[in-house]
């Protein structure tokens, strides 16, 4: 996969994203463009503003300043439930919103904006709406069974175990067909293998299904064995970005994660790219 | 004008009653974040006993009211320790709902009790007690649920400022693992705001039941206790100087309107939805009330 | 002093915040706790604290032991009145409260007027800017002055043992160096404190011992000094090691299952 | 603790086994059979069970119309509301005024006389209308305020009931309310059909008791299908549910206006039932007594609104049949009124406690724990028998659903 000196046309561009709550700012300047097909992933101390940089991805905050273009339109003047249907999905960090969902419903949840039927055709159930339903309800399945979940599929989310949500959770979102993949740490809390399980099908999902992936990530193994550019932020600004080898090597991403002593030991950052304000 | 300032003085009495209603919703709320619809039972469970204290026992009315206090304070951390412990985390729907159970029990039990008969008003002053200025009429009770309303937001006050329990339940009301962090035991807090609560309640509810002079009260006293929903709404659910305006300014709207408005074009009871007109206009510019807080919803 | 062993912690009865976690705090001792984000730091100090209970948390094996007492079961009440005192991640002051009401309702546990005074006097003599805002909302006051606050309240105990958690997080270098040298001084003063830090640098520098987390499990168990030097804290917090149990992300793009992905 | 490795080796070309998409209501087994029991009963009662049960039966399928339209915007939508009387007497006056007749004592306002088929659309589709007028407003708000708003929504009602008198009738009430019928047929007059005497109540049961299935059938589908995901998701987390697409406002408009538009027919057919109404008909008791009719039946569920409402409305009844009791009220000490209303205070309270997914979850979990018992009997437990056995049993073991809450209405199996 090409990195940052590509051509390409990016797929997501965002230009001085700005996020500001009572006074305190969560992001200064951020940009960056992720291209097509890319596994773009975002790192940071806690409290960098990775999440906030999510949110106003998926338009739950509303920056203050800043431009956000998806696929060439303009990102920002979408509602939130409107992000679905242009192309974005999302996974969530946190899990047990929806404990009495079942494992279906919650994929064919993920396919509501694919859906047409409503009150009336659904109350009715006749011609077109089953129709609608029965092929969608076919389609997570063969989504489930992919992933290894068909086993799972009449069981509420909270009855399962949290790695086994995390993965439902990944499927709801990608029966979206998204074109794009907000990945909110997707291996927060999981043992080893089940994360290499997960770093697995994100790899396939990029390699076969050709999605885009942005990922918000604190496993760094992770994130440097399968990204292919990472951004680093740090009190809302980024720091660096680049190919993982490069940024870690970057002495600014040193000392924003271990403190000023540790960049002492570290060989010169070569030609990492540090945009350090935007 | 002299109606105008008879309106105004009724209505501040009447608006104090609401104000002390609205206290115990709010003090509830803030401590546990329940709304606590059984509230204007607890009024009449109050004045019941006080009632019964004074008229079947013979008791004075300090002592009858000690007692009634006690009674009602005692249902409501009875209560929030037999069955709402039980109902932390649990969707606010059913939390209501719970407390419309104890409201049904409550009532019921009243009613039984009662039978047929309205029992009379437990006040401190006989009920037509009291002298004019100018044609106004200033009844005795009138006066004393002011001043009483006045020395409770007083003792309120004191309590929350200044002692060490009124300090944990503020803490809590903000964040509740940080107080407990602390050392502070939530369940005192929780039972301490459903006794002071309670204690509240008996207070409005005598001088609601006394009303503009009734000698008796019946079973409905309780159900009136609901226009104090309107005034935790225009305070802010979570606001205690919200509860004392909100529950003022809702006593004058009702009482001005009911006032003026025979023969007019409103038609008949219009005072009993004007409370909540104002509300709803309220809510459509501040969705929190005038001083209540905006809570964020996470993903 | 405190005893941790082979603590396990599950949440809403499904996730394993922490599996099978020993630790040892001793008397006067600072002990950092580090790891990345959801390693389980916090989980393992509420534990000890008490707090777990409301969070939808549970022990689920092992033991939390204090001066020999197994503690495990205490409410949270009891454990500050033993001397254990936690300073929540984010600092979670009362906002809407003064400084000064904060700094009471530290005390709240306390038993005596005269070990309050003496708390409040010693917080007032490592934290002088918190004598200038008394009056003023904890929620107006700086990023540094909040954490200083936060801390302060905390002591108000007059705890023999002090929990702290993230105590770095947001702060400018400059603060956080400051901050550091008041976990130095508060240890000196006779209070054992465990430090949760993602700032390696600064808890190594001020701490006598370290831990480091992974998943919920200790990887690494050293003297601070030893890990300050160490370069495997390096690669676990960037990710750059290759062995010690994690394999590499990396050989997945070669070696995984085949999957045709056919919708 | 060893970790579990929840997902199995997949198979280089996964076998996709597509198990028959069952996304309409009628076509669950369980529903079919509860709903043959359930008419197979109600035959029984309404052929010998006398005239006076028909009637109880036919006022508790109205209340049932009531609760579905409740349930449809608290329990499956999650949206507190405590306007339902509202829009049932909404519901009620349409009827009164498009389909009513002359005055039958003085002071009843004058109806239209039109015919049954426009009368009852027209009584739905007027609350309906009233409802998306008001939603836009009343759901701006959330939680707790939105109660309190649906309960001003009472007493705006019973203000307006009292003023327009036109249409209400004041404060004496309407009491010539239309009858359904079909030209010279009505279902008010009693008639011998096949040699078997029918009465006003049986005839009356005759038609509630499809409009019932049907009323429960679109539900049941609705709530199936795209839209009720979509109400379900708005009610565990609004944020969550916007970032997957759903659009809020639609989402909850569409809740409120079906509701409303069952709780007007739900309005008419009791009007009609009962023959007069006066503005304090549509209090804010019948609102909470819905509302408890959902919880103890069942929340988010079509059975639990059935049964909610039987519990409700009929058991009272039926207990007062017994005659334990005395009926009257004037004295002190406890007539049967006063027991049913603490028993009915106290069921709120112990199911709330108890059992949060009401009479359908208790059912569910008793035939849960018998099959599991069965299982056992047999050797092997159902919920791990699919498991392969590197699963870690403890923690994949199924925890009744309604435990598992924490954040939500509490949801019955459907």
């Amino acid at each position: 996969m090409s990195t940052s000196s590509s051509s390409q046309t990016p797929i997501l561009s965002v230009r001085g994203i700005t996020v500001r709550f009572a006074g305190l700012t969560a992001l200064s300047e951020v940009s960056f463009d992720v291209l097509p097909g890319e596994l773009f992933a975002i790192i940071g101390p806690n409290g960098a503003g990775k999440t906030s940089l999510f949110n106003v991805l998926s338009r739950v905050y509303r920056p203050v300043a800043g431009q956000v273009s998806f696929e060439g339109r303009d990102l920002l003047r979408l509602r939130t439930d409107q992000i679905a249907r242009a192309g974005i999905a999302r996974t969530f960090q946190n899990l047990g919103q929806f404990p009495h969902t079942t494992v279906l419903d919650y994929l064919l949840l993920g396919r509501h904006s694919r859906m047409k039927s409503g009150i009336f055709r659904g109350g009715l159930y006749l011609g077109a709406a089953a129709t609608e339903e029965r092929e969608n309800r076919a389609y997570c399945h063969r989504l489930l069974a992919l992933l290894g979940l068909d086993r799972f599929q009449d069981r509420p989310l909270g009855s399962l175990p949290f790695g086994v949500q995390k993965r439902a959770d990944l499927a709801r979102a990608l029966a979206a067909q998204p074109r794009l993949l907000l990945l909110d740490e997707p291996v927060a809390g999981m043992g080893l293998e089940e994360s290499q399980d997960l770093a697995a099908v994100m790899l396939d999902i990029r390699e076969q299904l050709g999605i885009t992936q942005i990922l918000v990530e604190h496993d760094m193994a992770m994130v440097m064995g399968i990204a292919d550019r990472v951004l680093v932020l740090d009190f809302g600004r980024a720091i660096a970005q680049g190919v993982p080898a490069k940024v870690q090597a970057n002495p600014e991403v040193i000392k924003a994660y271990l403190g000023e002593e540790f960049t002492e030991k570290t060989p010169a950052g070569g030609e990492v790219r540090a945009d350090t304000n935007g | 004008m002299t109606t105008f300032i008879q309106l105004v003085f009724s209505g501040l009495a009447l608006g104090c009653d609401y104000a002390l209603i609205a206290l115990g919703f709010t003090i509830i709320f803030k401590a546990s974040e329940v709304i606590n619809f059984a509230q204007g039972e607890f009024l009449l469970v109050g004045t019941f006993v006080v009632s019964v204290a004074m008229f079947t026992w013979r008791l004075g009315f300090f002592p009858a009211l000690v007692i009634g206090i006690g009674v009602t304070s005692l249902i409501g951390v009875l209560f929030e320790r037999v069955v709402l412990r039980r109902m932390i985390g649990r969707p606010p729907f059913n939390i209501i709902m719970v407390t419309i159970g104890l409201d049904v029990l409550l009532l019921t039990g009243v009613i039984i009790l009662v039978g047929g008969r309205n029992p009379s008003s437990p006040v401190p002053f006989d009920t037509l007690s009291g002298f004019s200025i100018g044609g106004v009429e200033f009844g005795a009770n009138a006066i004393a649920s002011i001043v009483v309303t006045a020395l409770v937001c007083l003792g309120l006050y004191i309590f929350l400022r200044y002692t060490r329990y009124g300090l944990a339940m503020r803490a809590t009301a903000i964040d509740q693992e940080a107080a407990r962090a602390m050392g502070i035991k939530i369940s005192t807090v929780y039972a301490l705001a459903w006794g002071i609560s309670g204690a509240i309640a008996t207070i409005g509810g005598i001088f609601l039941a006394a009303g503009a002079g009734n000698p008796s009260f019946d079973v409905t006293l309780g159900q009136s206790a609901l226009v104090a929903f309107p005034a935790i709404i225009l305070g802010g659910l979570d606001s205690i100087p919200g509860a004392v305006v909100g529950g003022i300014a809702i006593g004058l709207i009702y009482v001005l309107t009911q006032g003026y408005e025979s023969g007019g074009f409103l038609g008949a009871n219009f005072h009993l939805i004007a409370p909540y007109l104002v509300m709803i206009l309220v809510l459509m510019i501040r969705p929190h009330g005038l001083f209540g807080t905006r809570k964020v919803e996470r993903v | 002093m405190l005893v941790v062993r082979e603590l396990e912690v599950m949440y809403q009865g499904v996730i394993a915040a922490v599996r099978g976690v020993s630790l040892e705090v001793p008397e006067q001792s600072v002990v950092a706790l580090l790891g990345a984000n959801g390693a389980g730091k916090s989980t393992i100090l509420r534990a000890i604290s008490g707090l777990l209970r409301g969070q939808g948390g549970r022990i689920t094996h092992g033991a939390v032991e204090y001066d020999g007492q197994p503690i495990t079961t205490f409410d949270a009440a009891r454990i500050v009145r033993l001397g254990i005192a936690q300073v929540l991640e984010g600092r979670r002051l009362f906002g809407a409260l003064t400084v000064e009401d904060n700094l009471r309702a530290g005390a709240f546990a306390a038993r005596d007027n005269a070990a309050t005074r003496r708390a409040y006097g010693r917080v007032m003599e490592l934290f002088p800017v918190l004598r200038d805002r008394r009056k003023s909302m904890a929620g107006y006051l700086s990023g540094g002055e909040q954490q200083m606050l936060a801390i302060g309240r905390a002591l108000m105990a007059s705890p023999k043992l002090l929990l702290l958690d993230e105590p770095s997080l947001g702060l400018a270098p400059v603060m956080v160096q400051h901050i550091g040298k008041i976990i130095s001084e508060i240890s000196a003063g006779g209070t054992a404190v465990l430090l949760v830090e993602q700032n390696a640098q600064m808890a190594l520098t001020h701490a006598t011992h370290g831990y480091v987390l992974e998943t919920g499990q200790v990887v690494l168990d050293q003297p601070a000094a030893d890990l300050l030097r160490d370069e495997s804290v390096r690669t676990f917090y960037l990710g750059l090691h290759e062995e010690g149990g994690r394999a590499n992300f990396a050989t997945l793009r070669q070696r995984r299952p085949e999957r045709r992905w056919a919708l | 603790m060893s970790t579990p490795s929840p997902a199995p080796a997949v198979s280089p070309t996964p076998t996709v086994s597509v198990t028959p998409a069952r996304a309409n209501w009628w076509h669950s087994s369980r529903n079919r059979t509860l709903l043959l029991i359930g008419i197979l009963v109600l035959g029984v009662v309404f052929l010998f069970g006398g005239d006076g049960w028909v009637s109880v039966l036919d006022a508790t399928m109205v209340w049932a119309i009531a609760a579905l339209g409740l349930n449809v915007l608290s329990g499956y939508a999650g949206q507190i509301s405590l306007g339902i009387a509202f829009f049932m007497g909404i519901g009620a006056y349409t009827a009164g005024w498009l389909g009513g007749g002359p005055p039958l004592f003085p002071g009843d306002p004058n109806g239209l006389g039109l015919s049954f088929l426009i009368w009852l659309p027209a009584s739905g589709i007027v609350a309906a209308l009233i409802g998306a007028l008001v939603g836009p407003t009343a759901l701006r708000l959330k939680g707790f305020y939105l109660g309190i708003v649906t309960l001003a929504l009472v007493f705006i009602g019973q203000y307006l009931f009292l003023n327009l008198r036109s249409v209400t009738g004041g404060a004496q009430g309407r009491s010539n309310f239309p009858t359904p019928g079909f030209g010279d047929f009505s279902f008010a007059s009693p008639t011998t059909v096949l040699g078997v005497d029918l009465t006003i109540n049986q005839w009356y049961f005759l038609l509630l008791l499809p409009l019932l299935v049907i009323a429960a059938i679109f539900v049941g589908n609705v709530a199936r299908t795209r839209v009720g995901r979509a109400w379900r998701a708005v009610r565990d987390n609004e944020v969550a549910a916007s970032i997957m697409g759903v659009n809020l406002f639609v989402a909850k408009m569409g809740a409120f206006i079906l509701s409303s538009f069952l709780a007007g027919i739900a309005g008419a057919l009791y009007a009609s039932l009962s023959g007069i109404a006066t503005p304090g008909t549509w209090n804010l008791l019948l609102s909470v007594q819905l509302i408890a009719a959902i919880l103890i039946g069942g929340a988010a569920s079509v059975w639990g609104s059935i049964l909610g409402a039987a519990f409700v409305f009929a058991l009272p009844i039926a207990l007062d049949s017994l005659q334990l009791l005395p009926q009257s009220a004037s004295s002190t000490g406890l007539s049967s009124g006063d027991l049913s209303a603490i028993l009915y205070g106290l069921l709120i309270i112990v199911f709330l406690l108890y059992e949060p997914a009401g009479v359908i979850g208790l059912i569910y979990r008793l035939r849960t724990t018998t099959q599991r018992f069965e299982a056992r009997r047999k050797g092997g437990d159902p919920a791990t028998q699919t498991m392969t056995p590197s699963d870690n049993e403890s923690q994949l073991d199924v925890e009744p659903v309604d435990r598992a809450e924490r954040t939500d209405m509490p949801q019955a199996p459907n």
